[in-house]
């Protein structure tokens, strides 16, 4: 293929004006996640917490923006100081939007659009948790969690890679879209929450006996994933972060490309694997199948080949058969499975890029368990602070009677009779 | 006057609400039961771990009948909801002590 | 920020390819909305009216279209003449699309895209009015009354601000996107339709009891909302009406926030208030409080502060948490709350803008109250009209069996028992 | 209107960029049709069918991914031999996708982008067949089915008229967007697929009689059906393959003018016609009417007035009234009216542009006739061998208790009572 | 003791229930059911193909009552779920050997 | 032969079961219905407007058993769906004239 012609080089205000446009579009697919996220966790919980699971999953994503602009994104990029660790730091706050009608042209691209974008990546994290300690965490202490997360916990993860800081600069860490920034931060906050909070009511019988609580709508979650899958074009697309030359939006593209073929990848072993294992395809693990492939290929969505791409995706679906009854072994109790979605396979495609981008094993290892460390240990601080103070549980009646009455007194499906 | 329940398996329902009709049975209500007993469900696998649903659903007859035909009532159902396997259901009889059409207020057998 | 630089500016083709491509993806995230309101209302009316919610929701988006391109547009833009008072003119009609490949470059966009994006707008207006008076309105006279609304109603109101008319030319009324001209007017013509309609039977009780019908399907409603927030990008954002600028491009980032910020606020807000109110955050509140805060920020979401716009947007939570029961006094039934959402918050944004934005109260109030008459008595004329002609509500024995039996013939749930 | 005056082009690059992003959008809006087809055809099916359902639809879309990568982009696009037939060709594969940073500045636009369009038409057409013959056949069956079809079926068609062949070269066929290409081809497989496979048990009693077996859930086949208007956008409108120009990114704005329409008109021809014929009027019509308005349209949705679109989309909305339960008098059981609104509504789509378009009557039908021997054949021996090999239905009594037991193993509804 | 068992149209349910508790009936339990009777369903079109619901939903309701009170509630019931249409429904009466109040263990009238 | 119908709560199901098991009960129907008693349900507010679910989810079970083994039915009930919290239900007991096995037409106690 030709180099580009001077010819074809676009323009400074053309490529500001595209390169915002892609902030844009890639921010209202991230947002849309949201929606995905709340689908598919209404989809997998049982009808008796389903409204406790929608107002939790738009409040989420709600607190998530104003923590992100009170304080979060000024954590994230805080212009860490020359010889600075890169550990810590915070710009001023709240985030100062432009003025209207301003540009920086000098950033190449609309700094509010930029905010968006991130902002939305901030909520995504928080959703992850949501479903897995679904069905048996009160709202308010949930919603505090949420607080703390998208203020700081997960801010703080960004700074050290995106924000330029101690992973970026020492250990030439690299995570394309955030398979371990999000994906993982998420993964890690959830399973602490998962471990101190403890299992729902009933969830694991005597002598290791998993009582299998089935999600109420399948084709709720089903919705869900194919809007999970749909906003991450714009997750991993966007993060090419630029659209305004002929390179860029190629690149765009290939990611496109190979977002695409890994989710495919892992729906497709996902199928295999539980038709052969159970003589029966299990829909909810296709589904998982897909997102973990999505988020296994999310560290490096541009480097590798098609190939490549389906194989590290083909990897989440293998990861999400096996790592759900496993956490059930250790009786950890992860109601839509985002533990082996977000986390295991987040890891993996982190480490990867090893093999396919430009990062070394050590680094790439590094940053994981910098991630673990941090992450759980803030997580932990969080919730035990909840449950030593508030509480973070409901009382056993009203969990098995479901939040939805307890919390929010509005029955999800009122009309119809439960079997 | 007789109070029939039958417990049969969901597809046979239209067969035997037929069956019903020709001989003569004018009304019948009807109703989504789980059934619990020898025929066992499925052991399935959800997430990797195994459940089995003892409770199949299964639909439940009630029948007033006269004492007349009681009887036929009961063999015809016994022979139309008959799959020859397990799990078919059963075939409870009472006695009803009275009935009454709402629309009407008239009671006995002329009101089934 | 530095002012653009020369090079930085863009070329008049690239400018007009911006502009349209601006309208093309604002136009198709508003007429996701029309699915955004089926789904809110089909999950917030009873089962048995299921399946007649979703065929109005359908029907009235495509009557909209229809009407806006026989008369609609010409009427809201009528190419007021000079000195006229500017309350109401027809262009030739049906609206002429462009022939192929050609292209106006003069208006710096393609009209057909400007078309569609106006068009979408049209549609939001019915969708308003088909929420407030479900459950109990016949199909025929409702897609009759949109028939109208889209046609002659909107157009009218649009003329006079958009369409350079009266409220424009006269009082410098501003309504950026439409919370007056899109929202209160949908609002207006589903108050008044539901005072002339009358409460669904059995609402109310005797000695001001409000009976509750609850919304069969709460995942729904929530996706509803969802789809909703996320079309809301389109509709404030793709107002700017340009992006072939550096200039353009930012202020429509800054819209994307302070919309987001907005419904953000709203549905904090809602939750917080409805918890501290009534112990338990009710989850149809935090829908509503979304969306009203949406409304709020919509007559002008470029000019405010972040700040500014979660403070606009929790108002309108407060808005709705008051303001539904409010209407129960009055025994105004609005099954959806498009009335607090659509109308009061509405209003409440456009008098904000006196404060925030380039107007003068008296003339945010005159225009809030010339909309209020003329789509009062407009509505009425139609409403009246069709009911002491063609009637508009079911049999007393239709409407509690449910409008699908009587209406549709196919019930939304026909396998799921009622309990 | 005036012609593009000099300084109104775009240079190369941002054509370039313009031209990929049009695939992009386009793109990402066609593969959330996967979502549409998967919601409308969950909401069509029994409650008991209904995970399997889930799980066909997400599986179709992944294989198809893989396949046209695979195989079926090298056989649309096999850049026939000057002086072939241009019948069959293969070009090298599996597909190469672009390198990191490169870009092919001669086609205008990214080549991953443009394969990832063609790639979600590709799966487009599976996704018809999986809702005709639902509810009746086994997954394993029906993936094999799907990856014949993708690999192979689907893309020879498309090289005949696309890819330059025979259609193209010798007939001056025209199919804009794909009625015959895509709607038709899957049309004739599900066709195939319903009379070899057979009717549903029960379908179908003695003397006539047809058993009815009503949708399960009606608002999410309505959502489905939104989704598929919203995702009709990508499809039609990115069908110009070109924004990089004035003229182009007009033609694109038009393209959603008649696009929108025409579904606006087989939405309300279906409402009168059933509210006219059966004094009710039928949701399930009013959705298939929106689809075969948009697939009348498909084929030439650019040249013809907003007026002929309306009509052209009208005549699909009286093609599915009547063609529903025709099919049913010749006993071919299509469980969501796939082949009325695909199949039918796609030949009359293309056989119109011998009016509205560029193209004869004889060119068209002979394309229409060439895919109809074509994919009924091939489709023919394959769904023949699946039958007489591993066999394609379930055990009668599998499927009267639902594939989802039988397949799955995951309810869709576990916890609601079926009445 | 009676067990009492009828079948009324669904939205007579509240009104019904009222009229029960003005005579002192402080229980009981409903369910949804569907009845087959001689009020026949509408002939719906779905899909351009005709099909009848001959299953009607009806709302169950299951009392047990004292000897004494029995009578008074069946006439209770024929009054206020009456629209004299068709489909009204009907009433049940059947002996009820005994009944336990799970709580307190407490049989016979006192449990009822 | 008796007919037992039991009121239960919901989220006693399975211990019931399993405790009907250990004394020989091989099968029984199950089914969702709404009881109206003493216990009221809990006052929600929807929308600002209050509203109290008096109808509270019960699961009502339906056991033919042998006169011998009846009152044992009965007893176990009661203790195991016991939770001294009000609304715990209640257990009525019918005389069962006959009883059918549909799979074999047998009848009587054998066809329990
Ligand atoms: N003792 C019983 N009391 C009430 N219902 C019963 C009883 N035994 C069985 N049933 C009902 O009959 C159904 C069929 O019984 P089952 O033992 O499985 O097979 P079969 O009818 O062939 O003996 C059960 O699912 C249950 O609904
Ligand atoms: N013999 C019967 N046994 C049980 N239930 C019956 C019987 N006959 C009627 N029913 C119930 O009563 C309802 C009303 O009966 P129907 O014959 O339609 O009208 P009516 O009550 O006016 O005579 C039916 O829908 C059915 O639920
Ligand atoms: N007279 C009755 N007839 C039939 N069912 C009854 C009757 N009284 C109560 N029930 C059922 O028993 C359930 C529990 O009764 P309730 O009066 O609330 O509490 P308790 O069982 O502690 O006395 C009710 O919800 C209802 O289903």
């Amino acid at each position: 293929m030709a180099a580009v012609p001077d010819a074809e080089v676009v323009a400074g205000g053309t490529a500001y004006i595209l390169n915002t446009l892609l902030f844009l579009i890639g921010g209202f697919l991230v947002m849309w996640m949201a929606a995905g996220f709340a689908m598919l966790e209404a989809g997998l919980v049982r009808s008796k917490n389903t409204s406790t699971q929608c107002i939790k999953n738009i409040g989420l994503y709600s607190i998530a923006g104003l923590m992100f602009w009170v304080i979060g994104y000024s954590i994230a990029y805080p212009g860490f100081a020359e010889g600075s660790l890169g550990l810590f730091g915070v710009s001023g706050f709240p985030y100062e939007m432009q003025a209207v009608g301003a540009a920086d042209t000098e950033t190449g691209y609309s700094v509010a659009s930029d905010w968006f974008f991130q902002m939305v990546f901030c909520a995504t994290t928080a959703s992850i948790v949501s479903g897995t300690v679904a069905e048996r965490v009160k709202i308010v202490p949930f919603f505090i969690f949420v607080t703390v997360l998208t203020a700081v916990i997960y801010p703080v993860v960004v700074s050290w890679e995106w924000g330029g800081g101690y992973l970026d600069s020492v250990w030439g860490f690299s995570d394309f879209a955030g398979s371990t920034l999000v994906h993982s931060t998420g993964g890690w906050a959830a399973l602490v929450g998962a471990i101190i909070i403890g299992a729902r009511v009933g969830r694991y019988g005597p002598d290791g006996k998993v009582n299998v609580f089935p999600g109420a709508n399948i084709p709720l979650a089903t919705l869900g994933t194919f809007i999970l899958w749909l906003g991450w074009f714009g997750f991993n697309g966007a993060s090419q972060l630029a659209m305004g030359t002929v390179g860029d939006v190629s690149d765009v593209s290939k990611i496109f490309v190979n977002t695409n073929m890994a989710a495919a990848g892992g729906v497709v072993v996902a199928i295999i694997l539980t038709q052969v294992l159970y003589k029966k395809a299990d829909v909810t693990m296709a589904l998982n199948g897909a997102l973990a492939g999505l988020v296994s290929i999310t560290a490096e969505p541009l480097a590798p080949s098609v190939g490549q791409s389906i194989l590290i995706g083909g990897v989440g679906g293998v990861i999400v058969v096996f790592a759900v009854p496993m956490l059930d072994k250790f009786k950890i109790d992860d109601v839509v499975g985002a533990i082996p979605v977000h986390l295991i396979a987040g890891i993996w495609g982190t480490l990867i890029v090893a093999w396919t981008g430009d990062a070394t094993f050590v680094g790439q290892l590094v940053g994981v368990l910098l991630t673990a460390v941090w992450v759980s240990l803030a997580s932990a601080v969080v919730w035990l602070a909840l449950k030593y103070t508030i509480g973070v549980r409901p009382s056993e009646e009203d969990e098995v009677n479901g939040l939805d009455r307890a919390e929010i007194g509005v029955e999800a499906y009122p009309e119809f009779a439960r079997s | 006057m007789k109070f029939i329940i039958a417990i049969i398996k969901p597809f046979k329902l239209d067969e035997v609400r037929e069956a019903l009709g020709s001989i003569g049975v004018a009304g019948m209500t009807v109703s989504e039961v789980k059934g619990f007993g020898r025929q066992k469900g499925q052991t399935e696998i959800y997430r990797g771990a195994e459940y089995s649903t003892n409770m199949l659903p299964k639909v439940k007859l009630e029948i007033a009948a006269s004492d007349d035909i009681a009887a036929q009532v009961v063999e015809t159902i016994q022979q139309t909801a008959n799959t020859e396997a397990i799990g078919d259901g059963k075939i409870f009889v009472l006695d009803l002590a009275s009935a009454t059409r709402i629309r009407t207020g008239e009671s006995g057998e002329t009101a089934l």
